[in-house]
């Protein structure tokens, strides 16, 4: 009879907290977002998000299966780097290039560094510039938002960055869609990928998420700041030139990248401190690049760019720890 | 006011319900008792008995080896019948005496009591390491080497240790609460071995009726009653000594190192019985507890007495055990059998079933940081982890292991259900192996 | 004034050395393993190039076009290149095992390095006035030594990770330094030229 | 034409003369091996060893704590060359294999308890000595297998560490890490084993695993010169090993195996090929 | 010293030597890479002009075209193709400074009516896939035949008559703009560019 | 040992872009194309082939300690002439290839043969193995280029293979795409390796 009594190393309690509930909760906070995308894109979007996100799971169920190991679908890991993936393309997107982008992000993103918690670059995005480097007439071919049973059609249009760039090269000046006016952009009245119109609702998912713990404030709060500041700082040098800081805040991915890409935990710093830095990394180089680079949007490379940087910056922001600090006698 | 707490920790259920309103109640003598010769930190003890002898309750039975170690004492009187190497908590056969109770439970003649107001320091001293006095806070470091801090270190401050802070236990909260007077009275012995006034007593808010019962009862002493913020690891005596007097023990130094002693309240209690009616340590309070019991109950039980015997004296088991745990849920043992007696260290016995264990298969690290939030510490569990796995032994000093006071909250924590403490008690064992090898 | 900002921005990080250009590939996969050595090689780099930028620009202008043997470029280039970081070698080692220690011992690995030549070789293609040559020369350093360092990181944390059998080693971490090239394309535009 | 052979050949001259008088006044001591091996390297400086340039690579080398077939510009005859410069005090020894002294997996032998924790030997070992009843016996959560520098290792799908001939090079690194001292080494030339770590006595060996020996000492009395059996386990003498396949099938417990006829069961090894040239050779 | 010399010497007549073989090389394929760069040239400007039998790579004129950044002059060369010594066409570069990714080089030929006969794009860093695809012929073949006069030098986006490229207008915005440029300069200098003579 | 196998041996089992990572800068910078691979990989070889004779007959004459200057000044030689000669006779190749042509001196897997190789052994080896090394590292220049003109054009030498509807994959004729397609094929190169031992 073997002995039925289970050994082992204390602890002998947990939280309950798990990975997958820790996905999940992201997942819902994504749900108002996709839902409505969804309703402004109509079909379109809906399919986009479709091929993503299954997409997603099949790969990462094949490279699960090429490399004999168990199947890790149930963390909800894959799903939501679909999602996030989705919501970073424009509605337009065809089927192929959603399902390579799908590929790219957890064949090269994310599972050939052995899956979930180790890939240094943030799946979704490296599929997203990848595809924006790979075919740019794709990528930067928008539509308006045309709300199911508005009646409205869908028209090609620019994004109000993309908009403002042109302008700025063509002219030097800012276009006027940019000084004033531009505060419906917030209810996503406005051309972009699924994800970026819909600020609004984003923002309220990210609540949800700073609420539940999920996230810390340190990188979105530090994200959005700093674009805020610099953005600032450009608009009182000179505002014809330089839109206004909240201009920043409402178009492009910003919301969506600060909330829920940018803190993708997996690659961004472990500490406060550096998460803190990384935050303000990640809005420098946003506004640096939307301002004088040569893409409309900065997020996803300023959040890239800053994932390279992580594994430094947690070389440099180890906490002080308990008793390293002077006596105090 | 915001109550005084440290950095780091978290707040597990402290699920005491089970036992926390239950009067302790004394447990009878078993058939036989187990009394290891190993019960602390230290050398273990010489035996010094033999099959066939008659033996007193409080009668020498093992004797000190070192300075670094104390006697162990018959707790109760009558035969040995054995002198074998018995299953112990550690989870090997050791050496122990086995003892036939007569059920006479007859003190030995020799003890007698004192007054401690007329003994010297010395005596004092002796009287404690004589008695097997050690930290009954789950430790068990011999009390009389705290006592005797070397010259250069002074002590300005005693810290009484009635945080608790462990899921499940309510030993510490009964004996606060019941005999608060043997543990002023032992305060007041270690004031005048240690040679200071002040004392502190930190006990978390979650104890009201243990804080007003002492605070009434110390007022006349001179002795002051902090209440805490519900955290835990509080009762880890580096996190009380921070909270109580904002000091900080400097890494891989003693409490001495910043003027403080810290005991468990029940080794001030144990001290007072010690030295006033000159009674050894035989005998203490655990809780016996856990979903896997019938009737959780704080007992007083004899030092020796087998878990099957003290589990019975609660009603039994409640359906098949799956786990059982010497101790609190985050820092217990588990142990091989009911058979093993409970010794000195004992604060309690935990029984869980099957449906009551967390098995989440441990997954990748997401690296979500909780574990670095929830460090007293202030450690990176998750890199010293991924460390010791691959065995780079020399970055996991680096990155402070041993530091780690192994309490738990990072695994507790862990959203991918990792092994932290585990891992980093493996890198612990490679730098102590490479330190010993230099 | 602005020039030479752009110059140096361009280098750092458009133009990236290592990651636009492919220029010192070999170092830069040989001595990243460590972030600490990825430093110490990226700051004699930059030593070693901007050293090189001024004597190969002078050979240039002095020796080769006023006798008119431009086609001697290559030789003449390497040729001094390769005995200047020796000597520097030499005396680093004698006067100062320090800074030999933290820099030195790197300076062979970069005397036949193509990033150094490739430096000597753009300056004279683009034909930079000496000033500009030698901002370009400490751009192009201050990048590789960027790229170095952030790789060596990435590398250090991939060294922890389980990467399938067929990755590991040098696989992965060409794939990783293809992903932060894709970063790096971010700075794209940033500067015209 | 003059210009060029003048300008090229000065050049030429004025850096041979500087680095020559530079070679003698900056001249710095250096330990002559690493001298001799920095002298067969390439001098390319690529950094393929992973050390700055040529000159760390020699001492790296020379000092032994590099293996000396880094350097990919050299290609197979610079690993020759350095081989013969260090060659000159490498002494040959016998060949030797490490192999795992128990077969008590998941169904042959008991456990004490249920444990639950790191996949680790080290910790389990930690927690009442390990779950295996056998003091002695594998643990089989493969501690060895993550510490084999060339995979020899495998784990079977019930927990037994098997080590393969061919793969193992001899470097012992399992052997210190594993936590019950289950893995030996054995000269390379020897295919039969006695596969048992365990001193106790028969009746209690029977009592947690099949596959134990019992040191009924049947082995001995068929090929005497053999086997020798000490505190209840039996050896084999490497010394005169020829004829001692022929106790395998009288083992009652099976515990001797020979690993040309196959490994143990559950290892997905095709059985070794006699005789083997060691791998690292 | 001895072993010293002899390191110079071995070294010296390997430079030597290397400096001694390379000039021979070096005269061997002066001419060839003289020819070779012409041919390049002479590509490109047929590639924009009519059939000629002339060289129009020596029939030059240069012209100064105001100056840079840094005050130094901008030259233009035009380059004029005959054919049995009438002139067929002038070709010049023309620099867009306004591209997308910096600037973009074109070599434009007219024909003596001020027609754009045909342009080339010389050099060029817009992004792949969208801007480069002004390399393309049917984008290039926009501008044959239009002279100041005949056509709205402005992309259709902008109310012109020119086709853009879906999703990157501003490439062809550039060249649009620095084709028309060059020809308004061409007009107003065509005296001295068809001067006889010039620089030959 | 025999020359077959000095020659063979460059071309896979010491393969120096597969096996041994030297070269990289070239391999990854010209690679945007199969044709301009084949001719970078043509012009090392010939480089190699040059100076790994000239070296085998000087390898007596020349003094130890200034062996390194001198090897290097017989390699730059003749990449000037393969410079000069590619500029007089093939131009476009001379322009695709860039900077990266004087830079082949500097090619680690050149001086690393002289070195290794051709100062130790007779002219004819010497010679061979130059040839099997540079083929070698053409080989890989060639499938390196051509997997990269595939996906990055949709061509192969400037066939167009899949027709119109093809939409290129443009990463890959970029620098990020050529490190990682690099990465790709060595971890394919891996697991192929693996499945046949
Ligand atoms: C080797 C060793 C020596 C110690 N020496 C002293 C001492 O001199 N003074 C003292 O106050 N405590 C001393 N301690 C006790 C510790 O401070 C501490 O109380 C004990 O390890 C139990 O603490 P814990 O339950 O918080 O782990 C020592 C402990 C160990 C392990
Ligand atoms: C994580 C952790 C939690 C602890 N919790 C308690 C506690 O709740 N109560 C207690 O008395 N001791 C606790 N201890 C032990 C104390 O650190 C310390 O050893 C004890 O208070 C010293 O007193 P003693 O020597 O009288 O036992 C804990 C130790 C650790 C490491
Ligand atoms: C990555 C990227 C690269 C671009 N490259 C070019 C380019 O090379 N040429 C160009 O004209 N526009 C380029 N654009 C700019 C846009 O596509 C821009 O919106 C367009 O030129 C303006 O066209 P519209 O007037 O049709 O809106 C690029 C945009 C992006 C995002
Ligand atoms: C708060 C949060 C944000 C996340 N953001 C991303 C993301 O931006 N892109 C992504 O691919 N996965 C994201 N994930 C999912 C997961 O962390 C990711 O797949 C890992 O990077 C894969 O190892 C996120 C997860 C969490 C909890
Ligand atoms: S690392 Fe140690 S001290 Fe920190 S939380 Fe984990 S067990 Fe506690
Ligand atoms: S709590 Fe667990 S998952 Fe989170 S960082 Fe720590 S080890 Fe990783
Ligand atoms: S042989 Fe040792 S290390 Fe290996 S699995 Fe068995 S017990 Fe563990
Ligand atoms: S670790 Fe070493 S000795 Fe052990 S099996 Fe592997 S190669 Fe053999
Ligand atoms: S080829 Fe080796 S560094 Fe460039």
């Amino acid at each position: 009879m073997e002995n039925p009594l289970y050994l082992s190393s204390s602890p002998h309690i947990h939280s309950g907290e798990t990975t997958d509930k820790v996905m999940r909760l992201v997942i819902y906070a994504l749900l108002p977002a996709t839902a409505l995308s969804i309703y402004l894109f109509g079909l379109p979007a809906l399919s986009v998000l479709l091929i993503c996100t299954l997409g997603c799971m099949a790969f990462e169920a094949l490279s699960c299966k090429l490399m004999k190991q168990p199947l890790t679908l149930v963390d909800g890991s894959a799903a939501l780097t679909g999602i996030l993936l989705a919501l970073n393309l424009p509605p337009s997107t065809p089927w192929w290039m959603s399902l390579l982008g799908a590929a790219i992000a957890i064949l090269i993103g994310k599972q050939i560094y052995g899956g979930l918690g180790y890939n240094p670059f943030n799946p979704a995005l490296v599929a997203r510039v990848v595809l924006l480097i790979s075919f740019p007439v794709q990528m930067t071919s928008w539509t308006t938002p045309a709300p199911i049973g508005s009646g409205i059609d869908a028209v090609t249009a620019a994004t109000p960055l993309g908009e403002m760039k042109t302008a700025v090269m063509l002219t030097g000046k800012l276009p006027e869609m940019a000084t004033s006016g531009f505060g419906n952009y917030f209810f996503g009245n406005m051309a972009g990928s699924l994800g970026e119109v819909s600020a609004l609702v984003l923002l309220l998912g990210g609540f949800f998420l700073l609420f539940k713990k999920v996230i810390s404030w340190h990188i979105p709060i530090s994200f959005i700041g700093t674009v805020l500041i610099i953005g600032g700082i450009f608009w009182l040098l000179d505002p014809s030139k330089y839109p206004n800081p909240l201009f920043h805040l409402i178009t492009g991915g910003l919301i969506l990248g600060a909330f829920f890409m940018a803190t993708d935990m997996v690659t961004s710093p472990i500490t406060d401190k550096g998460m803190l830095i990384f935050g303000f990394g990640c809005g420098l180089l946003t506004v640096l690049i939307r301002l004088f680079g040569g893409y409309p949007e900065g997020v996803s490379f300023a959040i890239l760019l800053m994932n390279a940087c992580t594994p430094l910056i947690d070389r440099y922001t180890r906490p002080k720890i308990y008793g390293q600090v002077e006596q105090k006698a | 006011m915001k109550l005084k707490s440290f950095s780091g920790g978290l707040h597990p259920p402290d699920s005491k319900e089970y036992s926390a309103h239950k009067p302790i109640e004394r447990c009878p003598l078993p058939e036989e008792l187990i009394i290891p010769a190993a019960q602390h930190i230290g050398a273990p003890a010489d035996i010094c008995v033999a099959v066939g002898d008659q033996v007193k309750k409080g009668q020498v039975i093992a004797n000190a080896n070192g300075f670094v170690s104390v006697p162990i004492h018959a707790s109760t009187s009558g035969e040995v019948i054995a002198v074998e190497p018995r299953l112990h908590p550690m989870g090997r056969e050791l050496p122990a005496v086995v003892i036939k109770p007569d059920g006479l439970d007859q003190w030995h003649e020799s003890l007698r009591q004192n007054d401690p107001e007329q003994l010297d320091v010395d005596s004092l001293k002796n009287l404690i390491r004589d008695a097997g006095i050690v930290g009954m806070g789950g430790a068990t470091f011999p009390t009389h080497v705290k006592l005797s801090p070397p010259e250069e270190k002074t002590i300005d401050t005693l810290i009484l240790n009635g945080v608790e802070c462990e899921p499940f236990l309510t030993a510490d909260h009964r004996l606060m609460l019941e005999e608060s007077e043997r543990i002023i009275d032992g305060i007041n012995i270690l004031r005048k071995v240690l040679g200071i006034d002040q004392a502190i007593i930190g006990i978390e808010v979650n104890k009201p009726d243990a804080i007003e019962k002492l605070t009434r009862d110390c007022a006349a002493h001179n002795i002051q009653v902090q209440p805490l913020k519900v955290r835990y690891p509080q009762g880890a005596e580096k996190q009380l000594i921070n909270a109580c007097t904002g000091r900080q023990v400097p890494s891989g130094g003693l409490p001495m190192d910043c003027g403080v002693v810290v005991q468990n309240v029940g080794t001030a209690a144990a001290i007072s019985d010690a030295v006033r009616l000159g009674r050894p340590l035989v005998e203490r309070i655990a809780t016996i507890t856990g979903p896997g019991i019938v009737e959780p109950k704080n007992l007083r039980i004899t030092i020796g007495t087998p878990l099957q015997y003290l589990v019975d004296q609660c009603g039994g088991l409640n359906g098949e055990p799956a786990k059982i745990i010497m101790g609190g849920p985050m820092m217990g043992q588990t142990q091989l059998s009911l058979d093993v007696p409970a010794i000195r260290g004992t604060s309690g016995v935990l029984v869980f079933r099957e449906e009551d264990l967390p098995k989440m298969p441990a997954g990748p690290c997401i690296r979500c940081g909780r574990c670095i939030g929830v460090c007293p510490i202030h450690l990176q569990p998750t890199t010293i982890a991924a460390y010791a796995r691959l065995e780079m032994i020399d970055a996991a000093e680096n990155y402070n292991a041993l530091d780690c006071i192994e309490c738990g909250c990072c695994t507790y924590i862990c959203p991918a259900t990792l092994p932290l403490v585990q891992s980093i008690r493996h890198a612990k064992g490679g730098i102590m192996a490479k330190r010993r090898k230099i | 004034m602005v020039e030479l900002l752009l110059i140096l921005i361009s280098a750092v990080f458009v133009n990236n050395f290592v990651l636009a250009r492919f220029l010192g590939i070999c170092p830069f996969l040989g001595v990243s393993k460590k972030v600490e050595t990825a430093l110490g090689m990226g700051m004699a780099v930059i030593f070693v190039m901007t050293v090189a930028a001024v004597v190969t620009w002078f050979i240039q202008y002095l020796v080769l076009i006023p006798f008119g043997i431009e086609y001697l470029q290559t030789i003449a280039f390497i040729l001094v290149i390769a005995s200047l970081v020796q000597l520097v070698e030499m005396v680093i080692q004698k006067t100062s095992p320090v800074l030999y220690q933290s820099l030195g011992i790197f300076l062979p690995l970069i005397t036949t390095n193509c990033a150094v030549l490739g430096v000597a070789v753009l300056n004279i293609q683009k034909s930079y006035s000496f000033i500009e040559s030698v901002v370009f020369a400490m751009g192009a350093g201050l990048g590789f030594t960027l790229a170095m360092v952030l790789f060596a990181g990435l590398r250090e944390r991939i060294d922890l990770c389980p990467v399938p059998k067929c990755f590991r080693g040098t696989a992965v971490a060409l794939v990783t330094a293809g992903l932060l090239s894709l970063a790096f394309m971010g700075f794209a535009g940033l500067v015209k030229g | 034409m003059l210009a060029a052979v003048l300008s090229i050949g000065g050049i030429g001259l004025v850096a041979a003369a500087t680095l020559g008088l530079a070679a003698k006044k900056f001249a710095v001591e250096v330990d002559p091996r690493e001298l001799a091996i920095l002298e067969v390297l390439p001098g390319v400086n690529c950094g393929a060893c992973g050390l700055p340039g040529c000159s760390g690579y020699a001492k790296g080398v020379a000092e032994g704590t590099i293996a000396p077939n880094l350097c990919t510009p050299g290609g197979s005859e610079t690993v020759e060359a350095i081989a013969d410069i260090l060659g000159i005090e490498a002494i040959t020894i016998e060949p030797q294999v490490a192999i795992v002294a128990c077969q008590g997996d998941n169904r042959k032998a008991t456990n004490k308890y249920r444990y639950l924790g790191l996949q680790d030997c080290n910790a389990a070992q930690k927690l009442a000595d390990g779950p295996k009843t056998c003091p002695g016996g594998c643990l089989g959560l493969g501690s060895c297998e993550r510490a084999c520098p060339f995979g020899a290792i495998e784990m079977t799908a019930e927990n037994l560490a098997v080590i393969n001939r061919e793969k193992c090079t001899g470097c012992e690194k399992c052997v210190a890490v594993c936590p019950r001292q289950v893995i030996k080494m054995v000269p390379l030339k020897a295919t039969v084993h006695v596969l048992c770590n365990s001193h106790d006595k028969g009746a209690l060996i029977r009592k947690y695993c099949q596959i134990g020996c019992i040191g009924c000492h049947i082995c001995k009395k068929t090929v005497p010169e053999a086997y020798v059996v000490e505190n209840f386990l039996a050896f084999a003498d490497y010394e005169h090993i020829e004829n001692a396949a022929a106790a395998i099938e009288k083992c009652p417990t099976k515990c001797i195996r020979d690993f040309s006829t196959g490994y143990p069961e559950g290892s997905s090894f095709p059985p070794a090929t006699v005789p083997v040239k060691h791998p690292a050779a | 010293m001895k072993e010293m010399s002899r390191l110079l010497i071995t070294l010296t007549l390997i430079a030597a030597c290397a400096g001694l073989l390379l000039s021979l090389v070096e005269s061997a394929t002066r001419e060839p890479i003289k020819e070779q760069r012409r041919l390049q040239m002479l590509k490109a400007l047929s590639a924009v002009l009519p059939e000629f039998d002339n060289s129009p790579d020596t029939d030059i004129v240069p012209l100064q075209n105001g100056v840079d950044k840094k005050g130094a002059p901008v030259n233009v060369v035009f380059y004029r193709a005959r054919k049995a010594n009438q002139l067929v066409g002038t070709a010049f570069k023309v620099i867009a400074p306004d591209g997308y990714t910096g600037n973009i080089e074109i070599m434009v030929g007219v024909d003596p009516e001020q027609q754009v006969n045909a342009i080339e794009i010389l050099a060029h860093a817009e992004t792949p896939g969208l801007g480069s695809k002004i390399e393309e012929h049917w984008f290039k073949d926009l501008f044959k035949g239009k002279n100041l006069d005949n056509v709205d030098w402005r992309v259709k986006k902008d109310g012109g008559e020119f086709e853009q490229i879906t999703g990157a207008t501003i490439s062809p915005r550039a060249i649009v703009g620095a084709v028309k440029k060059g020809l308004e300069f061409y007009r107003d200098n065509k005296a001295k560019i068809l001067a006889e003579g010039g620089q030959q | 040992m025999s020359l077959v196998k000095i020659f063979s041996k460059g071309i896979w089992k010491e393969n120096a872009v597969f096996k041994l990572l030297l070269g990289m800068c070239p391999l990854l910078a010209v690679t945007t194309s199969a044709e301009n691979g084949l001719g970078m990989g043509l012009a090392s070889t010939f480089v190699l082939v040059c100076s790994n004779t000239v070296v085998a007959i000087l390898r007596k004459l020349i003094p130890p300690k200034v062996r390194i200057p001198a090897f290097i000044i017989i390699i730059a030689t003749f990449v000037t002439v393969v410079q000069l000669c590619m500029e007089a006779w093939i131009y476009g190749l001379y322009q695709a290839l860039g900077i990266f042509i004087p830079l082949i001196v500097v090619n680690c897997l050149i001086l690393g043969r002289a070195e290794a190789f051709a100062s130790k052994r007779p002219v004819i080896d010497s010679a061979v193995d130059g040839l099997g090394m540079g083929l070698g590292f053409t080989l890989a220049l060639f499938i390196l280029g051509s997997v990269r003109e595939i996906f990055g054009a949709g061509e192969l030498l400037g066939f167009s293979l899949f027709g119109t509807a093809y939409q290129p994959v443009l990463l890959m004729i970029l620098p990020p795409g050529a490190f990682i397609s690099l990465g790709l094929l060595l971890a394919l190169m891996n697991r192929f390796e693996a499945a046949k031992s």
